[in-house]
């Protein structure tokens, strides 16, 4: 067993769940990596696409902003955001997005806007960007996160993007198209929705315990009767990550 | 009919205390150069608004340009907080309006297009509609569903750069284009700064890569490099290491200030900003050729 | 991945009877080809929308494929009539829906946008309106007063012709562009012909020239000339000879009926009917080249 | 004085209505060849915008569609449908925008789409393209049509393009931001909207009785106290229609 960060760790976890053939809206930074290592190991016909309106990105380098020119340079289009936001995230063209944020709940609500009152922020966060409309409208989105209870309240002190509201047929009655959070990866396991959309905990990774997990989460975090154990992040993976995507360890070195 | 002035003249002439302004360019072609300018001429109560406000807001607010910003993600792209728009937002000093970044493109597309308002799907996530008022609701009269609408933006002013423009304003962009088409024509004034002032031959060769038509273009300014920290595709490259160091500068309002003294108030335009850079940055953002494939419209 | 199938493949696979589609291009690389190629394989009941039905679905419809238009403008554009849509429509055998043009733009931007409409500002003519139920209105929620609005339309299939594509279906087009990307990115499936077949490296040189996306397309077919008698920027002129010749051949059924065993039914595909032509005709269709000033995109 | 066809005159006194600087909503044929002399004359910064998406055009040669290729090349932009009827048309960025139909009425609504009923015509006439919406947002529209009984009757048929509807008030009340029909050009003299918003007379060409005007109208046409007479074709306007614009006479010789 290798040694890795919390952030390789939980980058590899990622990446094993995007399917070859995906269009992915990426973001900067860990789910970028998760991307083109899914690119170079099992998906080698992944699509990213990004915000900026970058499609079919082919980075030569670590693309250090989400408008980077690395990205533009080689892909196979670019169009204009109005363009990206409606052509490709709201008609559904969309396989997978990812989403960050600073609270996260049992339900897989995300809160990227403020913590305390909107209108006297404790704290003001950068905001939604994109992520409203990709939480809404991808068909799967995934999480990376830190396990840490601050991350994960039972409530979120507001809706920046959708999860399950407060429980699936919630959000189901708005009618959106994309299938919200499928999977929380965090540096303890994996949290996926169950069938009434709460969080529950599905694996944890090797030499984890679920109490960790249940300890370091907001709410009584329930363990699923299936909990298995992450498969081992292989030196293959590590060796892309580490030579190959991010060799500088702007990303990677946390945790 | 030309439209070349300078900077200083095209600032001076376009740009009043109280507009609502929009430097558009997302990531990419940010015109840094008219930010200072403004700065330099000392304008204040303007309303900025700018999907990812981005360091030129940050130092346009620090400079007391502006009372209020409509946007759509504070950050600083790649590197974390914008410390002077937070700041200020939590010490109640600043008024804002928020979108998600589709909100906010719509808003603009619905000013291009001239309509009152844009359509969209909903999401699921109503606070930023509860604490919007400006996002509203209509019901689609075919499913009887609601769509969430928001109304037109039209700025008083848009500042765009550009690769190549002609002296009457034809200009041409490629790259990311984010919203700059749409801020433009959203817009009831138009600045552009642009990279290389070239022949209206060279725009009317290839006519499908024209962004904005120089009939709604109300100035032209040669400014080379105007995009510095941010980048020109083709041109140069994105000076990281400002937007890094940007996230310390804006730890203290000393340092903002001792900044803004230096590289703005203490330089006259873009050209001695760009010397004022050390050889070795100005060096590291250069870049190689990589021409794109040629096409032709044939003689007809 | 290689999308890359011959036409008649594309046809039978992808276009079913009763069908909805659309065949794109505003007077521009309009896909005679592939119109021929469904009429060759007998499709029928198809509704065929396009904001000019111009002479591709006038022969669509004297083949009988077609049990429906929808449509903006039945001319022969620069000539006049279109007589089989005309004769048809006064006979009560051909249903219609009609827009104007933005009406029609419109329906294929809401159906690309994955909005379920699009709101135009009123025009004061009413009468479209009271003739298509189609055509509703909503209260702008801002201003209080009525706006037009159009359904999304999504057809089953789209068809489009290009200058070059790879063989993922990433394509790239230039001159008129009227509708093409909103087309595909409305329709369920989309059929590409393309002038030429490129490597990936041609298309991924240039990335703001690409248009439509591979992964939304289904099959990209190499036909060269298939917008004849309409044309391809750069590529040949437009046969105007053959819209007038049309306007004389479209006076009797007996007429219209030879024409196409000649030309339809009588040829197995675009380089037979191409090479039918007289070679007096294709020379006349040459021209000679205009290249676009070069850009670089720079390496990153 | 000149010899000249209906096609040429009208073509002449369309012409002498545009401004230098003008946007130009150009359709093909004589108003294609109304801008081109204008711009060879007193208009040399007029902008012609095509509806098929081109914008500056420069043709080299005479245009015989809306969509010529001789008016991408050379152009200083193309951009898309939706983007000329919305960015262009809607958005209140043209000027001046030529309109044309079988009928046209006593207040300048104009009909474009089916002599007799709309379920069951009669004639069934191409339909609006694109002059619905540039009847209502072109700040100044202009007509050219031979003066002929049946093509101005008292009231149309159908309204594909909106003029001053029953008056005046009417379509300033529908809030459209166009000034509709300034002047109807015909072979016999000018028509303009009164303040009421019907046609009358305001000018014969040279050698035309009011009359012959009246004659040929299907309502009571007034005659403007302020009758004129247009000013005479001059030898360098018909040289440069006949050999620089329409060499052939494809769209002159008519008349």
């Amino acid at each position: 067993m290798s040694h890795y960060t919390s952030s390789e760790l939980m980058t590899i976890n990622a990446a094993r769940l995007l399917r070859d053939g995906d269009v992915v809206f990426v973001g900067v930074g860990l789910p970028n990596l998760a991307c083109n290592l899914a690119r170079h190991t099992h998906a080698p016909n992944l699509l990213m696409i990004y915000e900026a309106g970058v499609i079919g990105a082919r980075p030569n380098r670590l693309p250090l902003s989400i408008g980077d020119p690395t990205l533009v340079s080689g892909a196979t289009g670019v169009c204009s955001m109005y363009d990206i936001f409606t052509l490709y995230l709201q008609r559904g063209n969309v396989d997978v997005g990812f989403l960050g944020g600073a609270q996260i709940d049992r339900f897989g609500n995300i809160n990227a806007t403020v913590i305390g009152g909107y209108d006297h922020p404790k704290v003001r966060l950068p905001g939604s960007g994109g992520s409203q409309e990709i939480a809404a409208w991808a068909n799967r989105c995934y999480v990376m996160t830190p396990h840490q209870k601050r991350r994960f309240p039972a409530k979120v002190d507001f809706h920046t993007s959708a999860g399950f509201l407060n429980g699936r047929a919630e959000r189901d009655a708005t009618g959106v198209r994309g299938g919200g959070p499928q999977v929380i990866v965090t540096d303890l396991g994996l949290m996926e929705p169950d069938e009434t959309g709460e969080l529950v905990l599905t694996a944890v990774h090797p030499g984890i315990q679920p109490e960790q997990a249940q300890a370091n989460t907001g709410w009584d975090l329930k363990v699923a009767p299936s909990l298995r154990v992450t498969a081992e992040v292989t030196d293959e993976e590590l060796r892309i990550l580490r030579e190959e995507l991010d060799p500088n360890g702007i990303y990677l070195k946390g945790g | 009919m030309t439209k070349i002035c300078s900077l200083t003249d095209a600032i001076s002439r376009l740009v009043q205390d109280g507009d609502t302004l929009y430097a558009a360019g997302f990531t990419h072609m940010i015109p840094f150069a008219a930010g200072h300018e403004i700065i330099r001429q000392g304008r204040k109560n303007l309303v900025l608004a700018r999907a990812t406000p981005d360091l030129i807001y940050d130092q346009m607010i620090a400079a007391g340009c502006a009372r209020k910003i409509i946007f759509s993600y504070t950050g600083n792209p790649g590197v974390g907080s914008l410390r002077i728009v937070r700041a200020e937002m939590e010490a109640g000093r600043l008024e804002w309006e928020e979108y998600s970044h589709f909100g906010m493109i719509s808003r603009l597309q619905a000013g291009a297009a001239g309509l009152p308002f844009m359509p969209m799907n909903q999401t699921a996530a109503t606070d930023l509609e509860r604490a919007n008022p400006n996002i509203r609701r209509v019901v689609d009269p075919y499913s009887g569903r609601d769509v969430i609408t928001v109304p037109a933006l039209q700025p008083d002013v848009a500042i765009v750069h550009v690769q190549r423009a002609d002296v009457h304003g034809n200009a041409q962009i490629w790259g990311i284009i984010g919203e700059q088409k749409e801020a433009a024509f959203a817009a009831q004034r138009v600045i552009l700064t642009a990279e290389e002032i070239v022949d209206e031959d060279v725009i009317r060769s290839d006519p499908n890569r024209t962004v904005i038509p120089g009939f709604i273009v109300d100035a032209v300014c040669h400014v080379p490099y105007a995009a510095h920290p941010s980048y020109t595709q083709g041109y140069y490259d994105r000076d990281n290491a400002f937007y890094l160091a940007w996230d310390k500068i804006s730890e203290t309002p000393e340092s903002v200030q001792a900044y803004l003294q230096e590289w703005v108030y203490g330089v006259k335009d873009r050209q001695e900003y760009w010397e004022k850079l050390s050889a070795e940055t100005r060096e590291s953002l250069r870049v190689t050729s990589r021409p794109a494939a040629p096409v032709d419209y044939g003689n007809y």
